[in-house]
Order: structure tokens, then C-alpha cells, then sequence
């Protein structure tokens, strides 16, 4: 488990450390899955970072996120451990889900990441009914469920909206418009406006520049108040860019069509940089400061991945637990039982 | 516990009896409020609209509501006014809530309790109001139960709230009109406990729900020709009481499965392969299942009749295997 | 079959006819409910009648329709036969669906009426791939989907909205809002306005008075129009009363809790009674027209009555035909077949 | 037809000579034009916007937009990227496009076929990418192909399009590096005809996709000791070949069931079913059913795997059934 302080993002410098510690976190990711660690999917944040930073920043402990299928910044973002992240993704028992997760469903409900979610959209309806538990209990704590553009064509995800403002729950929607769903431009599956179909629904809604961590956690700030305040719903769209293929495991088979100019336009724009150089001209840190900052997070990193490889994998007998709370006779079925 | 209780009235007490005992327990489906549903009648006025929540017709995301209330630490009843509108949520369901547990890494339970309503044909409900859709839920691992008394509908209505894991509570509509003895305490039956209906020794009939009345009903007119049926009713379908199906055929040697889901893959199908590989040496004739037929249930009377399982076919098939 | 003319909705008095014979076959259908000939469900008409023969006027012949659980004025409208249609309602093999329907799956393919369907918002995903080969195939029809307010919330919908943007296709979405779905007021489940979430998918949006069937009739040649030329989706909505109760064959026992005064409101400006005032007053007929035109649509459905209970029921053997296309041993499988 | 492809190439080529040959069949799905995904690559530039479309991730609208456009007289292949994305779809799939035909007496019949790629686990692809889901399209009547070798891909694939009902074709992950002979003709094999892989007399093992090629290495290895298994590949599980399964079962008097769909309601239970009431007279030995156990799967290896069935496992059965 990580400190307490480590997960406070009141501070810029712990704004350029979370980004930072996310990017990296993902190339260590990818060297792992060429070195081939990991064989599985692995759907990386690179790029985004600025959105899930800047969103958790405006969030507490108690508060609580839905992830998706590129979860792991989102995470990280709340405060996950990526020793604990990186031992779920080489599969050991000391992963967040004692291996049985992987990737696509990192979770610790203890820090309120209620999960990545293999089904686009799937976690927003849950997102509400946790907002639903805060509000009967008269807790202030708020809602997120994070998904990207591609989410915004999938019924349950648009059923969700109408339970949230029916509902009038603390959730605050976040889309992660990066452009595209897998290979596919958002623009030729949905035409118009992602603002205008949220708020039709009757949401409030508020677009920012996802690529700047201040300004997403500026917009996230007021709406997460709204929530808390008891002022209901909203939905929050942030622009953003994914730098590598859709599914780095696929590798260069999946290379999608963008165009180069594209990219080097997005890395122009690149989010830790950014804030890097805002807080150098306004002088808030010097070189010698992110120097540092960066080798704390590389000690991290490696730490992380040390205690991942030394971690043991599940035992195959206790392939069975953890199905169902209470167990029967024949419950779970084995494979060659009756 | 002589009280006489209808079926659907003894769904509606247990529902009552567990919200007052479990304040953290709450309530959400379609139309509840206005209590046109029997099973649901005045709960609304009862415990007020932060405990019984009528849901837009969003299936799939009311129930992931229900799952992620759950993860916040609640207790969750969703209600299905129809056995079919499981479909419409189907990924929520077999997918999401039966899978997050393990996915998880057991880092929390999900006691979510799904009431469907309205199971099974009859009268003419027609193609997309008749599904009898229990295997599904078996196949995908999610608890059921298969009430058919009065009784079983408020022990076991009861048992499944009281778990922490998701339940579903299918009340087919073929015995929404009986009565029956039904204790008034709120006293929970056990999952996986099957029952013998009718003790016989030549020939073990398993059946559920309105069915396992038809059997018996057989049984006693069997009786006069000296034929002896065992019926046995698992009540629990997952999960199911095999140490007791496997009595059962042990002692009678001899089964026939009288079920109103489809055939393939369906529940007579597990309780054939079950008995095929546990009870082999005590079998003295072929398993048969009389079942349904794997065709949509039509709403003409003559050729609805003809797709479900009948007396007179479980009749032929209990024949059968006495050669 | 019904006779051409009996098709075309191109005289006010054409559409007074049309609207009484749904009307009047919903009576009926619910005598037949009363006296025990129909057991199963039959969600009634009565009161939308202006919105089916609006929108149905503006249809033609190779234009398609998808129903909901509350089809039979749909049907009508769109031209059905209310003999066979009464035939399917008694389980008559001379029924459109040949006894296999019943009321919630009523449909007449040649009519370009793709059924009825007892699952809220089903169909209209259907409208949108039927449409789709219109536009393929080069041809000017057009595919209207009507559903209740109470389907606004359901994704499937939702879902059709993006497609039928996406591929700009010539569909006309009819929301026949009575304010219900079932006992539940859509102002309890949708919060805001359903004109704003249809636009905010991109739809061209107008509502009307549903209790106006001429206004209906404009505002659905106005769309169907633009579809026709090419000129892409649009959504409408028309407010309208549904007298009954939401299932007839439930009876008193489904009362629901609309207070008398909105029901009388709602009769006070009935559909019909109307249209049959405007005429009279514009001098477009005299009382003798109207009685002689309500006299004709009572032998219209005595004699489909007669035909239904004349024709015989399905024979058993027959309840395995239709399954399939093609069949093969053991398929479909029988319930005592192994 | 010495030609030799790739299993997924099969699949592709059926696709292209599919679409030359009927000018009428478009297909749908995600992420098709960019060709990331082998089975497609190329379709779109081949044939254009028109007739390889693609789809928004609304998997329940547009399987029911297929259903539309078969309706108005189109035939249509939708493609599922991934197993699990049948389950947002489940209400179009086996409550409305399988059961319309039947519901609209015999009106019309629709021509959709189902690709569903992805199917079965391997590699880690955890909880919601290793289904196997056939069983609920067997238990929902919707015919259903399962083609093992680069061969049968392309004629099942040619049968499915072919055929004037909704067919599901599932492509087990299991088998895509494979490659085999591929008759470079368009070529339609036949629904409801299993293949007995492997001739043998002592054990019939029913096996599909990657475990009937495991089943027949397990063979040859038995042969040493003299255990001659016969290996039973059914292809088309709805229909199924049962007077092929009797005919196998009949002849070595054991039968084990190797597949890997989930226990409970699954594949092997129906074949076990059948077998039960068919062949009783026939068997020697209990029906044994080596499958999938019903729990979640897992990311890591060595937990994902101690859920599968595995040779090992189908050996142990073999030699229990042998006595
Ligand atoms: C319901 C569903 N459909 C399809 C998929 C396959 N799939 C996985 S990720 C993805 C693209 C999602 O795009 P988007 O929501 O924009 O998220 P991004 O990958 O861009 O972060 C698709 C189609 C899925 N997992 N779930
Ligand atoms: C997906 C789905 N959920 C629930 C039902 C049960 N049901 C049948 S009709 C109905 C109300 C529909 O309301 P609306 O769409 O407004 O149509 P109306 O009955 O008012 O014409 C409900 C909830 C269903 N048939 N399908
Ligand atoms: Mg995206
Ligand atoms: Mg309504």
C-alpha cells in the first residue's frame, strides 16, 4: 500500500509525479510485454495521462471509479500500488486480484477503484449504484466512471445517464475522447456532438483540454463540488490522444491508420511536459527537482517490479476460491467431477 | 404452521419480513409503486422510495446499478416483471455481477437477489413471455432456485437474500394460484437441499415447480396399477442437492427428467449427464427426458399444448422405462 | 387482404374511417377479452389512435413500420387486415402470424409491417436495417419505428438513435408519449425533455399534438419527406392518452393512478370526436357521412369476426413448422425425442 | 486439394468468395476497415462502404439491425470481435432474430450469420475473453457450427452463409495458428455431420475445435498400450449428427465427452443426455464429462489452466471408463 502523502495530488510537483509515474509505469509495461513476460492484452494509458491525474485530483479516499479496458492509469491515478498492479500483470499471487484479474480488471475497493472492466461501458451503471449508497447514506462522497469516445455508443453506458440525473446521484461522467475506438474514428460512428448527446439527457456538461492536467482538474474540481453539494449529475469530456497501437500486445499488427502528423502533433502537446515546463517558467520547481522526482519514481518502479517477480503465482488448487462466498457440496463444479 | 398462504402472497411476505429486518437492505424494479404486481404490493408505502425504487425500462443498467451498490456495501433485490427481460441485461448478469467476485480476487461478495417473475408458458403468453431461461443462469454459474410451493417461495426467497452471493429466484407462473402451508416467521430454507415429494421405488421422476405437482398427481394414479414413483424435486438448481438425486436414482433405478425449460442444454440435460456418470451401475433403463421442445411457444392454444412437457408424455415415458 | 382503396389515407374522411376502425377493434378485442375468447395480453389502443393513422398517412405501401407490445393500431394503420388480425388474437390458423403470435407479435411483411414485439424498444434497431437496404438498394421507402416514452430509456433505442444517424438513413422515429409506461409517469424515469435526448443524438426533432390527427398527418409528411429525399433521420414526438388500462386482460386489478380529471381531459379531446367536429364545421360531411361510415366499419369487423371464429386453430402436429428454414434430423428437437 | 492455409485464412477466403458470389450479402462489425483483424483484412477495400460496414460498439442494435435488413430481404454476416460481445446483444439474438421466424408464422426466414471470433481461452485473456459461450445459442435453438481444422472453417463458414437461417460459426482461438488443406473452391460443407477424426473400437471421445486434435494425439500415445480411442468431432452442434454420435457410441460401448464450454447445462451434458437415452443398452462404463469447471476464468497460467480440460485429464477419464 502506498503512503498516504504519495496519494495526495494537492501540488503540482505530485500532479508531474502521478503523470510521470503513470507514463513509466506503462513503458515498463510494454518492455514486459516484449520481453514476454506478459502475454496478455495490454491496453496502455500513454498519452493520457493529464485525464485520469487531473480527475483523481479533484477526488478523495472515499470516493469511487470505474475504470475500462485501458485501466491501469486510471488507477494509478487513485492511488493503486503498481507493485501490487505489476504483480497482478505477471500474474502473482500478490497482484491486486491475486492473479485472477489481470489487466482488464485491476481493482482495490479499499481505495474505491471499483475495477477495469473488459466490456465497454459496463462499469458505468455500477458507478451509479455506488453514487445511489453514498446518497442513502448520507455520505458526500461522489462517483466516477471513467470511459473513452467509443463508450459513448453503448446502451448501458446511455441508460446510466438517464439513472443518474432520474436519480439526481453524485456522479460525475468522465469521457476520455482520444479519437478512436480501437482503429475506428469516433467521428464516423458518431456524428455531432458528444456534449450535446450527454446533455441531452440532461446532464450537466463541461469540455476541457485533456492533454493539460491543470485544466482538467480545474473542470473536474467543479463538477466533483456540484456532486458533493448534492447538485447531481454531470459529464465531463476531455480530449486527449492515445500514443501507441489500441492494444500494445498486438503490437505492430495493429497499427492503426493515424496519420504520423497526428502524433506529432499530440507528443507536441504532450501532458507531462507541459506541466513540466509551466512549472519551470513559473518557478515552481527547478531541473534538479524533476530530476529527482523522476529517479524517485524509477526506484519506485523498479521496487515494484522486484517485488512482482519475487511474488509466488497462485497454487492451482486455489484455482476455485474466491467463485462464490458461501460454498456446497459439487459448488463449484470441477471440470471432471460430477 | 398450518397458515394457508398463496404462492405469490408468500413471495410478497418474505420480501416484507426481510426489508424489516435488514434496513440496508433495498429494493429496485419496474412500476413497483403504484403495487399493480401482488409480489410487490405496498412495499413502496412500507418502506418509502429510498428502499423501493421503480427503475426506467434500462434492464441492463438497473442491474449493473444493483452490482455496484453492491460493492458499496449494500444488499440489493431487483425484481424482473418478466422472465425474458433477463435479456436485455444479460452481460450485466453473466457476465459482470457472476464474474467481479472472482475476477476480483474474492475482494468482495455480491449479495444481489434476482426476483424473475412470470417463468415458464402457459395461456397463450407467447413467444417472448413464456421462456422458462433458468439454464442460463446455471450455465453461467449464478445460484437459482425453483421455488414450487408456497413454502419453498418464502424459505427460499429468504435463503436467497440472505446470501452474499447472487441469487435468482425464478417463481413460474404455472403455480402463482395455489396455496399452501407457509410459516410466519422469517425463517429461511437452505440452498442445495433437495426434496422427495412423493417417496416410490420403481422409477425417480425429477421435477420442479408446477411440474413436480403434475408428478406427484401421476404418482397417485400410477399407484392403482401398482407402478410406484419417486418424485424428487431439487427446489436448489444450483446449487443442486446430487447427493440426494443420486439416492433417489440409486434406490428406483430408473429416471425421467419432467422439465418445462428447452431440452438442449438444458436442466434435464445436467440431470441426465449427472446421473449417467454417478449412477450408471444402478440404471436398469434409458434416462429420458420429457421436456420441452426447442421451438418458440406460440400463443395458439392446440400448438402451445403440443411444445410443452404434458402428464401424458411423462405418463408414456415412465412406461417406457418400466419396458 | 384489404382492398387498395381501403388502403389509402388520403381523405379526411379516410382518416376518420381509419381511426374509428381501430378504435372500434380495440372494443371489440376487448369483448373478446371479457367474454374469455382472447386469455392472453392485449395492451390496447384506445386514445393514440391519431398518432398510428397520422404518421401511417404519410407512409406508403413499401414503407416499413416496427410495432411494440401495444400493435394493434399500428397495424391497422399501416393497412392490416382486422379479420386476420382478429384471427391471430383468437389463435385462428387463418391468423396473420397463423396462431404462432398472438396480439404482441402481430405482423404483415407484404404490408411492410414488421410485427409487433413484446420486448420495449426492440424493433426499432430492425427499422434501421431495413432502411439501410432502402438506401442500398437505391430505393425511396422509409422505416418508422414506433415506441412508447416508457422505451426512451432502454439502450437498444438509444443505440438505433446513433445508427440511424451514422449512416444518415431514411428513418422516422415515432414516440408515442402517453405519459406512462405502464403505472409509471415518465416524468418519474425521465428527467428533462425527450425531444432534447433525441436531438442531442443528432435527429432532426418536431413534436405535435397526438390528439390531432391532422397535425399528426403534417408533421409526419414533413419527415417522411426529407427521409425520402435522401435528407436523413428525424424523431418525433406526439403527446396522446392511453384510456384503458396498460394491459386490458389484467383488468381492474392493474388500475393505474391517473386521476380521473387527466383521463376526462384526455377523452374531452379525443382523436376522433375531433376530427369528425373539424369536418363538420369545415363542411367536409354531414352527420349521415359519419353514420354511414361508423355503419361500415361495424360490418368491416363482424364479417372479420366471423371469418376469425369460423377458422380453425392450428393443427398440433403443425406447432414444429416454422422454426427453421431448412430442417434436419432431430431438429427441431421434440420433447420426448432424444 | 493439397492447397494448404491458415485457419483464419480459411475463414477470410470463405468471407471474399462469399461476398463475390452473392452481391445481396453484406457483413458488419468493428474495427473492419483498418484490417487489424485478419479474418477481414481487405474486405472493405475489396467490396466497399456499402457491403463491409463499420459498427459502433452497439452490439445489441446492430445485431438487431442484421435482423432488419433480413427482414427486408438482405443476407448479412455480423462479426463479434470477441466471444463475450454475443451478451450485450442477447435480447436480438435468442429472443428476437431466432425466434421471429416462428413468431411471424413462416413470413419470412432470416439469413444472418454470426461470426464469433475469439471463442475459448489460452494466454491469460481472464474472465470476460475466454468464453466458450455455444451452450446458450444450442439452448436457444440457433444453429451453431464449431469447425476444427482450416478445412472445415471454410465450409462451415460457406454452410452458415449459405443457409436460410441465422447460423452462429465460432472460431476457437485455439486452433488459429493452425493450418491445414482448404479446397480453394467455394465449397459448402454440410450441417449436422460429425467426423469420426480417429477410427477405434474401445472409447468414443466427442471432441470439438482444439480438443479433438488433442484427443487424437492422446489416441495416438494410447495406441502403444493397445487403447484404441475413437475420436468423434460433431462440427455442427445445432444440428447435431446424433445417428453419428449413436452409431460411435453404440459401436465401443464408452463414451467420454472433452469440451470446453462450462460444466453445468453444456455441451457435454446434452451429448451425455443423448447418449444416456440412445445408447443405453450399448455403454460398459459410466458417461464421463471432461469440461471447463464452472468457475471464472483466471489470468494466470497456472490457475487458467488448472480450470481447463486438459489430455491429462481426458487420459485419467479414458482409463476410468476402460475400468
Ligand atoms: C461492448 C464491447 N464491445 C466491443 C469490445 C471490444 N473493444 C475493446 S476496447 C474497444 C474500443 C473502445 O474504444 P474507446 O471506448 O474509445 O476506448 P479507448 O480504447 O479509445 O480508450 C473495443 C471495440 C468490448 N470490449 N466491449
Ligand atoms: C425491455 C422490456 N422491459 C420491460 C417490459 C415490460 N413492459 C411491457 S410494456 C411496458 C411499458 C412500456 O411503456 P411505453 O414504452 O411508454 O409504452 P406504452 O405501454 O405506454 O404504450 C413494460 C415495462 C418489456 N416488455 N420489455
Ligand atoms: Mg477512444
Ligand atoms: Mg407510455
Amino acid at each position: 500500500m502506498p503512503d498516504a502523502d504519495k496519494q495526495s495530488l494537492d501540488t503540482d510537483a505530485a500532479l508531474y509525479r502521478r503523470m510521470r509515474l503513470l507514463r513509466r509505469f506503462e513503458e515498463m509495461a510494454g518492455d514486459l510485454v516484449r520481453g514476454g513476460e506478459i502475454q496478455s492484452a495490454v491496453h496502455d494509458y500513454i498519452g493520457q495521462e493529464a485525464v485520469a491525474v487531473g480527475v483523481c485530483a479533484a477526488l478523495g479516499p472515499d470516493d469511487v471509479i470505474t475504470s475500462t479496458h485501458r485501466g491501469h492509469g486510471h488507477i494509478l491515478a487513485k492511488g493503486g500500488d503498481p507493485a501490487r498492479m505489476l504483480a497482478e500483470l505477471l500474474g502473482r499471487e500478490s497482484g491486486y486480484n491475486k492473479g485472477r484479474g489481470g489487466s482488464m480488471h485491476i481493482a482495490d475497493l479499499d481505495l474505491g477503484i471499483f475495477g477495469a472492466n473488459g466490456i465497454v461501458g459496463a462499469g458505468a451503471p455500477m458507478a451509479c449504484g455506488a453514487a445511489f449508497m453514498f446518497k442513502t447514506r448520507g455520505e458526500s462522497h461522489v462517483a466516477v466512471p471513467f470511459f473513452g469516445d467509443g463508450a459513448m455508443n453503448q446502451g448501458v453506458l446511455l441508460e446510466s445517464f438517464n439513472l443518474a440525473v432520474m436519480l439526481h446521484l453524485p456522479v460525475v461522467f468522465v469521457c476520455e475522447n482520444n479519437g478512436y475506438a480501437v482503429t475506428t474514428p469516433i467521428g464516423e460512428v458518431l456524428k455531432g456532438s458528444i456534449l450535446e448527446r450527454a446533455a441531452g439527457f440532461g446532464l450537466a456538461v463541461e469540455a476541457a483540454d485533456g492533454m493539460d492536467v491543470r485544466a482538467v482538474r480545474a473542470t473536474a474540481e467543479r463538477a466533483v463540488a456540484r456532486a458533493r453539494e448534492g447538485g447531481g449529475p454531470s459529464f465531463l469530456e476531455f480530449g486527449t490522444c492515445r500514443y501507441s497501437v489500441h492494444n500494445i500486445s498486438a503490437g505492430a499488427a495493429w497499427q492503426d491508420e493515424r496519420a504520423e502528423a497526428e502524433l506529432a502533433d499530440a507528443r507536441g502537446r504532450d501532458p507531462i511536459d507541459r506541466l513540466a515546463r509551466e512549472m519551470l517558467a513559473e518557478g515552481l520547481w527547478s531541473p534538479e527537482d524533476r530530476t529527482r522526482i523522476d529517479a524517485e519514481v524509477e526506484s519506485e518502479l523498479e521496487g515494484g517490479l522486484g517485488f512482482a517477480r519475487n511474488s509466488r503465482r497462485p497454487d492451482p488448487e486455489s484455482a476455485y476460491d474466491f467463485m462464490y462466498a458461501r460454498l456446497y457440496p459439487g459448488l463449484p463444479a470441477r471440470g471432471t467431477d460430477s | 404452521m398450518s397458515r394457508q398462504l398463496n404462492y405469490v402472497m408468500a413471495i410478497r411476505e418474505a420480501l416484507f419480513q426481510a426489508m424489516q429486518a435488514d434496513p440496508s437492505l433495498f429494493m429496485i424494479g419496474e412500476n413497483m409503486r403504484a403495487g399493480i404486481r401482488p409480489e410487490s404490493r405496498g412495499l413502496f408505502q412500507e418502506f418509502g422510495d429510498d428502499r423501493v425504487i421503480d427503475m426506467p425500462i434500462s434492464e441492463a443498467a438497473f442491474t449493473g446499478f444493483a452490482t455496484g451498490a453492491a460493492l458499496a456495501g449494500g444488499r440489493v433485490i431487483v425484481e424482473y416483471q418478466v422472465s425474458s427481460l433477463i435479456f436485455p441485461a444479460f452481460d450485466q448478469l453473466v457476465n459482470q455481477v457472476a464474474k467481479l467476485p472472482y475476477m476480483l480476487g474474492g475482494q468482495r461478495f455480491l449479495p444481489v437477489t434476482f426476483l424473475i417473475m412470470g417463468a415458464g408458458a402457459g395461456g397463450g403468453r407467447a413467444g417472448q413471455h413464456s421462456d422458462n431461461p433458468y439454464p442460463y443462469f446455471l450455465h453461467a454459474g449464478i445460484k437459482t432456485v425453483f421455488p414450487t410451493t408456497p413454502g419453498d417461495a418464502k424459505g427460499l426467497m429468504l435463503a436467497a437474500i440472505a446470501e452474499d452471493d447472487p441469487v435468482a429466484v425464478f417463481a413460474p407462473v404455472g403455480v402463482y394460484g395455489t396455496s399452501g402451508p407457509v410459516p410466519e416467521e422469517r425463517i429461511a430454507m437452505l440452498l442445495g437441499q433437495g426434496v422427495v415429494r412423493r417417496a416410490g421405488t420403481d422409477v425417480t421422476v425429477v421435477a420442479g415447480g408446477p411440474h413436480a405437482l403434475q408428478a406427484v398427481a401421476l404418482a397417485e394414479t400410477l399407484k392403482e396399477e401398482g407402478i410406484s414413483l419417486e418424485v424428487w424435486d431439487p427446489l436448489s438448481l444450483l446449487p443442486l442437492d446430487k447427493a440426494g438425486l443420486e439416492a433417489s436414482v440409486n434406490k428406483t433405478g430408473r429416471l425421467v427428467i419432467y422439465d418445462d425449460s428447452n431440452r438442449t442444454c438444458g436442466f434435464a440435460a445436467e440431470v441426465a449427464g449427472l446421473a449417467a456418470e454417478r449412477c450408471f451401475h444402478a440404471l436398469k433403463a434409458p434416462i429420458k427426458r420429457v421436456t420441452r421442445a426447442d421451438v418458440v411457444i406460440p400463443y395458439s392454444a392446440p400448438i402451445e399444448a403440443e411444445l410443452l412437457p404434458t402428464p401424458n408424455r411423462l405418463e408414456a415415458a415412465v412406461r417406457a422405462v418400466l419396458g
